[in-house]
């Protein structure tokens, strides 16, 4: 039982990542028309902007002392992070919130590098054929996973989450179900921020005209254009949001799974199936599709299943998307004829 | 004169001539040793017969990889049970393919656009994730599967004492490696390259290329959509299945990362890349992502340094530092920076620059004509 | 049932959620004539349609083509049965040359629904080709042969998709406002192709706006309104029906 | 019409020129059979292929292979400090290349997949001429890479590679690994665990769900069965599985009190980093301390893991703390080069090129069936790993195995194991015929 219960929690947070990640995605194919294989992509800057904030506090100042020496033959360097000589206890609290501080920094960015990205590039491929959309888009996002290997290397960068829920919550006192059962306060804390996440795009989409340009534009381009409503401009704002659900997804993401350059295409082909399998040009079938994967996917794993049908967890994803597209035509919540062509 | 360029004849004969000639034109482009010519041959193929689903139909398959290791797998097993020679071998890569791409394209057209491309995808990935994990023993999993020298081989045992060391893949007595190799690949890859071109040019072509214009029309207009789609998915599966057997002819090794959705992916690059529908785009696609696959990752600095040593020190240095950004562990950067470049300015893939070459050079009067083996003739 | 009835809708019943599209529709079609189908907008006129080629299974009621019940049929093997239908937008392969797009229903014809002969060769098809020809002359398309069909303008579309329609010898030829958009010039051009059809002895059925059209071509006449056919006769008995004036003529025109 | 009399005039030139084409590539393969083996050095120098990961989740390591390998060319050439030369046994290398000839070298990605390392490799050896190939960061690649070199008759200098297999079932006679095994991580690291942990102790494993996975599965659960261990449970994960939270909460229930982490790369860095972040460090069952084990531990990839990995038990083939000659040799060498210490993949690189270098000169011929018979059962010293043997039978290096622990205290951001035992050569050698095989023929090839 208890079993079970845990691996709901696993299922739910891993069904909030791909939510998130998936939410962007549909976002960008759904309103825009637009096959976006750099999403991942976005994901991995979110990141990044973790890292490299972190990386700016822990700027340290230098000292070399040419009286010791290093097992290889270079003058010791002593190194004190420039933020604690600096700001003192201010400054540790600082780095010891480096994650969750960084989606300040991070919401801005991914805003711009969204708008620059839209603005530079993607605007002139919406009349275009998917298989420009694919070209560029992956040639974009290869491209974007250079430049971050060139300037962070290929190895994962360990992220740490704040001391204050870096260890795990006894959930079994709380629930009264009994002992040994813990969760990690990071994963409870990033199925929170997620289901946030979540509700804001919702309600945003829900409460200003960008809403209706997402619907309206989901159902038919053309359309919206007789609302006269500056498209152009709201499809930019779109797309920038799109950037920042899915950087979000990446800064929170960091203290779970260690950054590394290459981590946007591991989340690619399971975002793309996540997306249609919640069904095309829906943001309410993207999230529940998430939701469901991730569970499914922490089920399957269970030794008891495994040991029904093993190598199981391997295929569970793929499975259930081939079995909810053939009972479902167009995935979970998909509407007709949006990318059926 | 198009009309006389049009000639079949005269298409194959020009299209052998370039495949046979490889050897010499890639000289100076420092690809002409076998390996990377016969994966040029390989690959062509594998492109070429993508197009023939994705080209003409529009059914955007992401997972035709999956056919390409089926393909392998069956040509290694073919080596390891019953006889080096690699007729039998393709005979089964092409066949298992085939049966192999007619189960999934029977399931996965029963959806269209998007929902198509997941559906493929699904099963690709399925095929991997098993074929590196619980399926070692048919597959051998992570190391790939190889010839032993345990491997029963019981025609060529029939007929000889095996020796020492592993064999050799042949065609009745000729080595499969090296420049054979690759003239065993250009020959069928020319046998491709026809059927293709006749594929194209049939009214059966034509039937599928109105599925991708108008799929809706193609029902009040009488035609069963289906098994059309389902005869394009099912050859260009053999197609694949074809180029996979031809790797293990080359190279006999099967490797699961060979049904990996990037191995996927990058026939789909290529297909785009060289052009969408056209005859050779495919193929010339596959060569520009191989030769900067191979050529490009292996120049690192010293090779720059030679390369640019006709400047003067400090400019050589320079122009050392940039240019590494883009070769050796950079070549995948070099690979981003075209594939956005050639759909920026290129939309329709490497045959539209060829065409607009050739509208300058015929002084604009050319308007829409083709080259002489990428025609479609519109009669 | 009429006995030369070529096309026979029996009682049939369709709804859109709470929206009643068609009731009690019962209509036929006799060999040989033009039978016009006239109404307001929204009566339920390319419902109708919708509902005789297969691309909408009836709620009850049956279609009947030739004797044969359709209930079960794809549009395929309608068309195979010797049903073709131009739609209201123009729907053509619009990336292929107007040849390819006659030779496609052409060969369709010709093969069936599906054969598999992937290495014939297109350029020994000469009979085709030139019946695709002789049918776009027909349609005043010849020039054009090659170009692009979506470089046509609207009219042309339309007379493309007649061709496409054209070249298969339909036993039945449903037209959904074949000259809507086209110019006086074009829109005579075509009722007067349309007569020749006729006296070749093709069975149309034609929902169309255009009064002066339907005078000029129909035999027979149903009138639709909200989704009932409220009167069938000949051209004479429909002008001079009180509840048509009433329920369409009066109003609109 | 003048378009058609070009083409035309062209396609005679074509012509004449195809049997030009058809017959040279022939010639080629005719003029081959002139050398007496396949890239025989013919000029003033000897050319040497380092295929290493430049792409993908290795290519930080591949980095530092190649650096390796630059650093071992300069010492062969003779310049820079010589390095490895000073301490190395044998004494046939002066410093003056190999047999004469100036080292040169040519790199390659093998992107860590089996047919991008083939693909590499077989232009390095057509295209390049390179005699010896070598690098590399994973079994699959080393297994695929020597099946190509023995096939083609050059020899592979294995990088880094920790299965059973590349020196068991698909041993190849001209393949060597210089690197250890998981059957001697097994060997290695049990005797520690008992000491360390205690005989009373109950192991949960969590497995990557490929062939080294399973080869290292086995030869830990063999090693700690042998003390008395009990095993809760063995669990096969995807690789690249990202997140392990559906892995990792059965094992805290499960009875077991220790985690052995079947992983490398970047499944390592997320297993471990998932494991601690789900309190097993601070868990307490059966009244003993949880514990996590990593068999094979590298030290580039633990950074990835950061903080976590303080404590955490494995071992490695080498560490640039050591401090016999061999290693203060090497890590001066490398650092002075390149401002920081090398890593274990560098060292073995560094060593395997030396040590081809040597046979050579020791054969007195590039000929690499002399070759092989100079390496097979050659013992050396003073490479930074004790004294060691290249076993005939199988082509395994045999030395000491280093079994080593997260440091708790690290002094540098390079400083994060800490060598907890050197384990000697004696009790990590095992019966070659355990695991089968059969290394083929020696047989010379021409290419």
């Amino acid at each position: 039982m208890d079993a079970i219960f845990l691996q709901l929690l696993n299922g739910l947070d891993k069904g909030g990542a791909y939510a998130l990640i998936a939410l962007g995605l549909t976002l960008v194919f759904g309103t825009l028309g637009v096959v976006n294989f750099a999403h991942g992509a976005l994901f991995m800057l979110g990141a990044f902007c973790a890292v490299t904030f972190n990386k700016l506090l822990s700027l340290e100042k230098v000292v070399v002392d040419e009286t010791q020496q290093t097992a290889w033959g270079t003058p010791l360097e002593v190194r004190t992070p420039y933020i604690e000589s600096w700001f003192g206890e201010f400054g540790s609290f600082l780095l010891n919130y480096s994650v969750p501080v960084s989606i300040l920094i991070a919401i801005p960015v991914m805003l711009l590098i969204g708008i620059v990205m839209e603005r530079g590039l993607i605007k002139h491929f919406y009349k275009r054929p998917h298989a420009d959309q694919i070209l560029v888009t992956f040639g974009l996002a290869i491209v974007l996973q250079e430049v971050i290997k060139h300037y962070f290397g290929a190895n994962p960068i360990p992220q740490a989450a704040p001391a204050a829920v870096a260890g795990s919550a006894d959930i079994g006192a709380w629930l009264g179900l009994g002992d040994g059962l813990v969760y990690p306060w990071w994963r409870l804390v990033y199925f929170g921020f997620s289901a946030f996440v979540i509700a804001a795009v919702f309600a945003f989409l829900q409460f200003t005209t960008y809403g209706m340009v997402v619907r309206a534009g989901m159902r038919d381009s053309e359309t919206v254009g007789l609302l006269g409503i500056n498209i152009q401009k709201r499809f930019t704002v779109v797309f920038g949001i799109a950037a920042v659900v899915a950087g979000l997804a990446g800064v929170m993401y960091t203290p779970i799974l260690p950054p590394d350059y290459h981590m946007g295409m591991d989340f690619l082909v399971l975002s793309f199936v996540v997306v249609v399998v919640g069904g095309m040009g829906s943001l309410p079938g993207a999230v529940l599709a998430g939701f469901l994967l991730g569970i499914l996917q922490s089920f399957a794993s269970m030794n008891a299943v495994m040991s029904i049908f093993p190598g199981i967890n391997q295929i569970i994803i793929y499975l259930v998307a081939v079995v909810i597209l053939l009972t479902m035509p167009r995935g979970l919540l998909g509407r007709e004829g949006v990318m059926e062509e | 004169m198009k009309q006389m360029l049009n000639r079949e004849p005269f298409a194959l004969a020009a299209f052998s001539l370039v495949i046979l000639l490889m050897p010499i034109w890639l000289t100076p482009f420092g690809a002409n040793y076998p390996d990377l010519l016969q994966k040029f041959a390989i690959f062509a193929i594998f492109a070429m017969g993508f197009n023939i689903l994705f080209g003409l139909t529009g059914y955007l398959s992401f997972g035709h990889a999956a056919f390409l290791g089926v393909g392998s797998y069956a040509a290694v097993w073919s080596f390891k049970l019953f006889t080096m020679n690699v007729l039998p071998a393709i005979v089964f890569g092409v066949a298992f393919a085939g049966i192999f791409a007619l189960a999934i394209g029977y399931v996965s057209l029963r959806r269209s656009g998007i929902y198509f491309s997941i559906l493929t995808l699904a099963f690709a990935q399925m095929s991997y994730n098993l074929a590196y994990s619980v399926l070692t023993p048919i597959t051998n999993g992570e190391t790939g599967l190889q010839l032993t020298l345990q491997d029963p081989r019981i025609i060529d045992n029939a007929f000889s004492t095996p020796g020492a060391g592993l064999p050799e893949t042949n065609l009745f007595g000729i080595d499969m490696s090296g420049y054979p190799g690759f003239y065993f690949c250009a020959v069928v890859l020319i046998i491709c390259f026809f059927i293709t071109r006749r594929i194209f040019n049939s009214p059966f072509g034509l039937t599928l290329r109105g599925v991708k214009s108008n799929q809706n029309r193609m029902g009040y207009t009488g035609i069963n959509t289906r098994p059309y789609t389902l005869a394009a998915f099912v050859i260009s599966g053999m197609f694949a299945g074809l180029a996979g057997s031809l790797l293990a002819v080359t190279d006999p090794l099967a490797g699961a990362e060979r049904m990996q959705w990037t191995a996927s992916g990058e026939v789909v690059l290529m297909t785009i890349l060289g052009g969408v529908g056209t005859l050779v785009g495919p193929m010339l696609g596959a060569w520009l992502i191989k030769y900067l696959e191979n050529i490009f990752s292996s120049f690192n600095e010293n090779t720059l340094e030679h390369f640019f040593s006709f400047l003067p020190e400090g400019l050589q240095a320079i122009a050392v530092d940039v240019s590494s950004l883009f070769v050796g562990e950079g070549w995948h950067l070099t690979l981003g920076v075209l594939f956005m470049l050639i759909v920026i300015f290129l939309p329709g893939g490497l045959m539209e620059g060829w065409r607009r070459l050739l509208r300058r050079f015929s002084g604009g009067g050319g308007g829409k004509s083709e080259p002489a083996v990428a025609v479609q003739p519109a009669e | 049932m009429v006995a030369n009835s070529v096309l026979h809708v029996a009682d049939v019943h369709k709804s859109f959620g709470g929206l009643k599209a068609l009731s009690d529709v019962d209509l036929n079609v006799e060999e040989g004539t033009t039978h016009a189908i006239i109404g307001p907008n929204g009566a339920g006129k390319s419902t109708l349609l919708n509902v005789c080629v297969g691309r909408i299974r009836p709620d009850s009621g049956h279609v009947v083509f030739n004797g044969e019940v359709l209930d079960n049929h794809t549009p395929f093997e309608i068309n195979q049965l010797g049903v073709s239908r131009v739609f209201q937008t123009p729907e053509i392969f619009s990336d292929l040359t107007l040849l390819d797009n006659v030779m496609i229903p052409a060969f369709a014809s010709r093969d069936g629904a599906f054969s598999l002969r992937p290495f014939s060769k297109l350029r020994h098809e000469a009979a085709i080709r030139e019946e695709a020809e002789k049918t776009l002359a027909d349609v005043g398309l010849e020039v054009m042969k090659d170009r692009e069909a979506a470089s046509l303008s609207r009219g042309d579309k339309r007379r493309l998709e007649l061709a496409m329609c054209l070249i298969q010898h339909p036993k039945l030829l449903l037209l959904d406002e074949p000259t809507a958009g086209m110019s006086r010039h074009d829109t005579n051009r075509t009722v007067d192709l349309l007569k020749t059809i006729k006296e070749r002895g093709m069975t149309k059925v034609i929902i169309e706006h255009d009064m002066h059209v339907v005078f000029s071509l129909a035999d027979k006449i149903s009138v639709l309104a909200q989704g009932r056919i409220i009167a069938s006769g000949t051209p004479d008995e429909i002008k001079g029906n009180p509840k048509v004036q009433e329920a369409y003529l009066g109003g609109a025109h | 019409m003048s378009r058609l009399t070009m083409t035309r005039r062209g396609l005679l030139k074509a012509g004449a020129a195809s049997g030009v084409a058809l017959a040279a590539p022939l010639s080629f393969v005719r003029g081959a059979y002139a050398e007496d083996f396949c890239n025989m050095p013919t000029g003033s120098s000897v050319t040497l292929g380092f295929n290493v990961p430049q792409s993908g989740p290795y290519a930080d390591e591949g980095a530092d292979e190649l650096r390796a390998y630059q650093l071992a060319t300069k010492h062969l050439n003779g310049e820079g400090d010589g390095g490895l030369l000073n301490t190395f046994s044998s004494k046939a290398l002066k410093g003056n290349g190999i047999l004469g000839k100036k080292v040169e070298f040519v790199t390659g990605d093998t992107q860590t997949k089996s047919d991008a390392a083939r693909a590499s490799a077989k232009r390095m050896i057509e295209k390049d001429g390179a005699i010896m190939i070598t690098g590399g960061s994973s079994s699959g690649v080393a297994v695929a890479v020597q099946g190509l070199c023995q096939e083609m008759g050059v020899i592979f200098m294995a990088g880094l590679t920790h299965s059973n297999d590349t020196t068991g079932k698909d041993k190849r006679r001209y393949g060597f690994r210089h690197f250890f095994n998981a059957y001697q991580s097994g060997l290695a690291l049990g005797p520690i665990l008992a000491d360390e942990l205690g005989k009373d102790r109950t192991a949960y494993h969590l497995t990557a769900d490929y062939n080294w996975g399973w080869t290292q599965e086995e030869s830990i659960k063999d090693a700690t069965e042998g003390l008395g261990w009990q095993t809760a449970n063995a669990v096969r994960t995807p690789l690249g599985a990202g997140d392990f939270s559906q892995y990792l909460t059965p094992v805290l229930n499960s009875g077991a009190d220790v985690l052995i982490l079947n992983h490398y790369g970047k499944d390592m860095v997320n297993s471990l980093t998932q494991a601690v972040q789900f309190g097993m460090r601070e868990k307490q069952v059966n009244g003993k301390d949880f514990q996590i084990v990593v068999p094979l531990f590298s030290r580039l990839m633990a950074q990835g893991a950061g903080e976590n990995i303080k404590g955490i038990l494995g071992t490695t083939n080498w560490n640039w703390s050591l401090q016999d000659e061999g290693s203060k040799a090497f890590v001066k060498s490398f650092g002075q080069e390149y401002g920081f210490p090398p890593s274990q993949a560098a060292q073995t690189c560094y060593v395997q090129a030396l040590l081809y270098a040597d046979a050579c000169e020791r054969a007195g011929t590039f000929y690499p069936p002399e070759v092989i018979k100079a390496l097979e059962g050659f013992e050396f010293d003073g490479m930074g790993n004790g004294e060691t043997l290249y076993r005939a039978a199988d082509h395994q290096c045999f030395k000491e195995v280093l079994v080593v622990k997260g440091n708790e205290n690290p002094q540098s951001q390079f400083d994060l194991l800490e060598v907890v035992k050197i384990v000697p050569r004696e009790q990590v050698t095992y019966d070659a015929s355990i695991f089968g095989g059969d290394l083929g023929p020696a047989d010379a090839k021409t290419c």
